[in-house]
């Protein structure tokens, strides 16, 4: 039982040098840059090669379990697309997602304040069914959602007027921490309607969507984590809530590869001992 | 009739949808279109039966009084508070039954529903996850040992990206020359995900779409019949 | 009807009068759901008006700008639709009008899918061709995972320590198939720590799981010729909570000290802590799952992982059920033949045939 | 926003925020508590969510607004409540008639889905001409793509011995996957710490304000 009581505190010894190793940076920057890689540029040339006033689609597909990740994504994607004076409709394929997607409205409208709801932004809510409701739009949008979370008519709302079905959307970003999300998006709006498909996603989802990003463009660039979102607040020249985050993610990386490597230095020493 | 007619209806729809994909010309397009709408509908349903079927198996677990039993209570009289806050005066843009309740709205600050959602639904999800940052930094203190070929491509691989994906990183190899830049963390890094990581989740990706082809056209066929449940 | 016909006559007259059908012209899209018609026009001047009559027969514009051709969408099949393009002359003020009128026409197939359609078929038929095979009782060779010798010696470890073995069937419930393969493979393992006489622990996060497990180890135990060593009480219900259910798992790897972990089924943030916690025990850990995100963790962790599809290899190759077997060897006719067509396709593109990379893009 | 309401509900954050890192000490009555406050809170989200955005707008309303014109509409809410008498032990092999329409829509939804995006389209995406654009690393890393997709595949081909000569493609493509394990094992570090990062920032900046 010693030698479990004699783990446990190991365990609680790593547990409070990776607390520490977190917050200090919080609390005093570094500063360090970051480099931009090819997919968050890809994503960013997309919206950005968008014409003026074309209606494009958010989808909040998370929940605040990985919003430090998504938020500032969203947010940062959000803010070009408003300053290229793209007309942007949010929904979420999850439920949690429209609460992130009025949060992130209420946030990058303050660098906005002639956006009129209905007129440049709205919000169509929570729809469920994943897949099924993406084949549904690429059909008809107006079965889908018959009103808006606020209950206007969608015949009624100015910004859809000439938005019968996804082939009218310029693109579509889905913002995804897992199922559905991205892959269904890629699934049902680009290979089935050809509508232009980019996205976020954790950086746990990330290395199994990159096959999507290829000369066919399934998928046109990616962010993957928060490393991605300050890539792409820099990108747009903000310094966003991803950018500040960056310093305490370097030092925690650092400090996991050294735990790695005293794990298998002790590791090696124990089988030495074990030999000898 | 109770097992054969559902496994036709099954058969049907699934191969409706499979030849709308191939088929422009009517009725076929709108047929698919009503089926994906009534799609809408049941799952909403489905979700709805999920639901209750959670809260039925507390209220046993209480009634019971099971092991812990006062925490599932705890769930319940949440799940109650929210759902009647979310019903009664609604959420941040719907009416509820009692309208958008503005007296409460002056007190509190936000809805009702909103205001839980902020501080106990936002701060209990978003904890969850993060405990998983110590118990990954404990296994690579105490079980990412290296012990065969693989398991070293595994982690070189690992130590590339984790140093390539941070700041870090990059001011490390930030002195290579031009020519060399290939071998700069953030480069080297990136181009482990564009080529070997992509050919090998492609591979994946290939042959779980086979399996999930295979499996979904013995459903249709009604081969595989086990969704129904047992012949009880 | 009549009216129509006589418009088309006269659109058609205005048309030809003005002698300009190669410089304009609408066409239907073939192969689609008729609901679009293509606009076609080559023009010496740099921006073009294009319009469209509507229902009342007035002109309305639907495209300005530079360019040789536009698609109108959503259009009702079936139906006659007229435009004209202002050509705008600079020098003298005014502009010139093409006219075109066409109908969008609804065909019977997505020529651009044929490469879709087959491969799809080909699949299926595969599929279907190993299931009725196997049903009728053609015993087909795939090829034995060697993780399953592994999982046999980690039993044998176990026997001589005298310890028990830990079996997680994953944290799905019974509709997953993950689900279903693992138990297939307990069945396997129970056999074994039947013969073997050691014992065997089963937390079980479903209740469903739970009493499909409980079935499936007392069969085995029967068939061992054991059926006194079984003991139900051993295959319990831990909890449904996600993280629950591995703090329970946790405890009893630390108390009970079993020498051979078993992870295999649908697994998800939890493996890490799963694996970890049995690496520490100094257990030979077996681990497999067709989560892709979790694979890293149980690969560097475990002794052996079974990645992927070899989770259902390894089922159908214990179980030897038909419906496995069959659509597993209709799988493998399906990689085989990505095999082949990635190679043809790259040799193709390197001898600059690019129709064949074409066809599979669905290039019309 | 009233002061008190506000800080009552930092107070509240800041409890189930702790509540649920006690678990790194150990399982606990707090983290109990707040994990089945969380799945009871979740479930309240769903279910007032589906009313309002999914049964609200698709279907009642659209009933109750224009009855004849979406009479239609009593089919599928018909086959809803089907679903919804899987609870009566007696009724419940009436909702295999809901059950069996949604497994068949979305068993034929995924077959055609998953064959052209996950099959046809990555097999396309792989034939490409390595030699195509001049630079070596280009070369190198297409070579690699097809290489790694065709060993992989074949590793996952189960209908063959793996002795000899046709062992060969199928280590190469466990290395393939090894190395994309390590990918994703790097990324899935960065997405944990990340999550942490967002935790302390809220208890830093909001709570403690001692971080602007």
């Amino acid at each position: 039982m010693s030698s479990n009581t004699h783990s446990q505190t190991e365990r609680h010894i790593v547990f409070l040098v990776l607390l520490v190793a977190v917050t200090l940076p919080l609390l005093f920057p570094i500063g360090w840059k970051t480099e931009v890689s090819g997919y968050a540029r890809m994503a960013w040339q997309l919206i950005d090669s968008t014409p003026d006033s074309s209606v494009v689609v958010f989808s909040f597909d998370y929940d605040p379990s990985t919003m430090t990740e998504l938020q500032p994504m969203a947010e940062a994607m959000l803010y070009h697309a408003f300053s290229r004076n793209q007309k942007v409709l949010a929904m979420a394929l999850w439920p949690q997602g429209v609460q992130m997607a009025d949060q992130a409205y209420a946030k990058v409208i303050k660098s906005f304040p002639d956006k009129k709801y209905g007129v440049d932004f709205v919000n169509m809510g929570y729809k469920i069914a994943g897949i099924v409701t993406i084949q549904s739009m690429g059909k008809n949008m107006p079965e889908v959602f018959p009103t808006d979370e606020r209950g206007t008519k969608y015949a009624d709302i100015p910004m859809l007027k000439n938005v019968k079905t996804l082939k009218d959307i310029a693109y579509a970003n889905s913002l995804s921490s897992g199922t559905p999300g991205i892959k269904e998006w890629v699934m049902a709006a680009h290979d089935a309607y050809g509508t232009p498909v980019t996205g976020g996603t954790t950086a746990v989802s990330a290395p199994g969507l990159l096959p999507y990003v290829n000369s066919q463009r399934q998928l046109n660039g990616l962010l993957g984590g928060l490393k991605a979102a300050s890539e792409y607040e820099n990108l747009i020249g903000q310094i966003g809530s991803a950018t500040v985050k960056m310093d305490a993610q370097s030092v925690a990386h650092l400090l996991i590869l050294v735990f790695i490597a005293i794990g298998n230095v002790k590791a090696f020493l124990v089988r030495k001992r074990s030999k000898a | 009739m109770k097992r054969n007619l559902p496994l036709i209806f099954a058969f049907l729809t699934g191969f409706l949808v499979v030849i709308s994909e191939f088929i422009p010309h009517r009725p076929f397009s709108l047929m698919i279109s009503t089926l994906q709408n009534w799609f809408l509908i049941i799952s909403g349903f489905a979700i709805l039966l999920g639901q209750i079927s959670l809260f039925q198996a507390n209220l046993a677990k209480i009634k019971q009084k099971e092991s812990g039993w006062y925490f599932y209570l705890a769930g319940l009289i949440s799940f109650m508070i929210m759902l009647l806050t979310g019903l009664l005066w609604g959420t941040q843009e719907y009416k509820g039954i009692l309208g958008h309740g503005t007296h409460l709205q002056s007190l509190v600050g936000s809805k009702p529903f909103d205001y839980l959602f902020d501080f106990a639904y936002m701060p209990l999800s978003a904890t969850m996850f993060s405990l998983l940052a110590f118990f990954i930094a404990s296994a690579a203190y105490r079980a990412f040992i290296i012990r065969s070929f693989e398991s070293n491509l595994l982690m070189i691989t690992a130590v590339i990206v984790i140093l390539g994906r941070t700041s870090f990183g990059s001011m490390l190899t930030s002195w290579l020359p031009e020519n060399l830049r290939f071998w700069h963390l953030p480069n080297l890094s990136d181009f482990i995900m564009e080529f070997p990581n992509s050919a090998a989740q492609r591979a994946i990706m290939i042959s779980a779409a086979l399996g999930i082809i295979g499996s979904s056209l013995r459903i249709i066929l009604g081969i595989e019949r086990s969704y129904l449940g047992g012949d009880k | 009807m009549k009216k129509t016909l006589l418009l088309v006559m006269v659109l058609w007259s205005i048309v030809s009068f003005s002698a300009a059908k190669a410089l304009f012209s609408a066409n239907d899209v073939p192969w689609d759901d008729g609901k679009a018609l293509m606009l076609n026009w080559s023009a010496p001047a740099d921006t073009v008006n294009l319009q469209k009559a509507d229902s009342l027969g007035n002109w309305v514009t639907i495209f300005k700008g530079v360019g040789k051709e536009f698609q109108d969408r959503d259009l009702d099949p079936d139906k006659t639709y007229s435009y004209r393009l202002l050509i705008p002359r600079a020098a003298l003020g005014d502009s010139i009008a093409f006219k075109a009128t066409a109908q969008p026409k609804e065909q019977w197939f997505y020529l651009n899918k044929l490469s879709y359609l087959l491969i799809l078929l080909a699949v299926s038929l595969a599929v279907l061709y190993y299931v009725n095979g196997a049903r009728r009782g053609k015993d087909y060779f795939i090829r034995r995972i060697s993780g399953l010798d592994s999982m046999d010696e980690a039993i044998g470890r176990a026997t001589e320590k005298g310890k028990p073995i830990l079996f997680v069937p994953g944290i799905s419930d019974l509709d997953d198939i993950q689900t279903i393969a693992s138990l297939t493979i307990l069945s396997h393992l129970a056999h074994k720590a039947a013969e073997y006489d050691t014992a065997l622990i089963v937390p079980c996060r479903f209740s469903m799981v739970l009493s499909a497990s409980r079935e499936i180890v007392k069969e085995a135990y029967l068939k061992a010729g054991k059926p006194d060593s079984y003991r139900e009480d051993r295959i319990f219900y831990l909890t449904d909570d996600q993280f629950g259910y591995v703090a329970g798992i946790d405890g009893i790897m630390v108390r009970e000290q079993p020498a051979a972990n078993f992870f295999l089924g649908s697994f998800y943030a939890e493996s890490l802590i799963l694996a970890e916690t049995g690496f520490s025990t100094g257990a030979i850990q077996t681990s497999g799952t067709a989560q892709a995100s979790q694979l890293p963790f149980f690969v560097v962790s475990c002794d052996y992982t079974l990645i992927g599809e070899e989770l259902f290899a390894a089922s159908a190759y214990l179980s030897r059920d038909p419906q496995q077997l069959g659509s597993l060897k209709g799988h493998d006719f399906g990689k085989l033949l990505t095999i082949l067509l990635i190679i043809i396709g790259v040799i193709a593109e390197i001898a600059g045939w690019h129709g064949f990379k074409a066809f599979f893009e669905g290039a019309q | 926003m009233s002061s008190f309401a506000g800080t009552f509900g930092l107070w509240m954050a800041v409890f189930f925020t702790f509540s649920i890192f006690s678990f790194l000490y150990k399982d606990n009555p707090f983290y109990k508590f707040a994990e089945q406050v969380f799945v009871g809170l979740s479930a309240a989200y769903w279910l007032v969510y589906l009313f309002y955005s999914i049964m609200l707008p698709n279907l009642f309303t659209k009933l109750l607004t224009d009855f004849k014109g979406n009479i239609i509409l009593l089919i599928p809410a018909a086959l809803g409540i089907m679903m919804l008498l899987r609870l009566i032990p007696k009724t419940q092999w009436l909702s295999r008639f809901p059950i069996a329409i949604m497994i068949g829509t979305s068993a034929g939804i995924n077959m055609v889905r998953y064959a052209k995006s996950d099959l046809l389209s990555q097999i396309s995406a792989t034939m490409i001409n390595p030699f195509a654009d001049g630079s070596a690393s280009s070369i190198v890393g297409n070579l690699l793509l097809i290489i790694g997709t065709i060993c992989g595949v074949y590793f996952f081909y189960f209908s063959k011995k793996q002795e000899g000569f046709s062992a060969v493609p199928s280590k190469i493509g466990i290395w393939f996957l090894m190395v994309s394990f390590g990918a994703s094992f790097g990324y899935t570090v960065m997405a944990r710490i990340s999550l942490l990062i967002g935790r302390l920032e809220f208890l830093l900046k909001d709570w403690l304000h001692v971080i602007k």
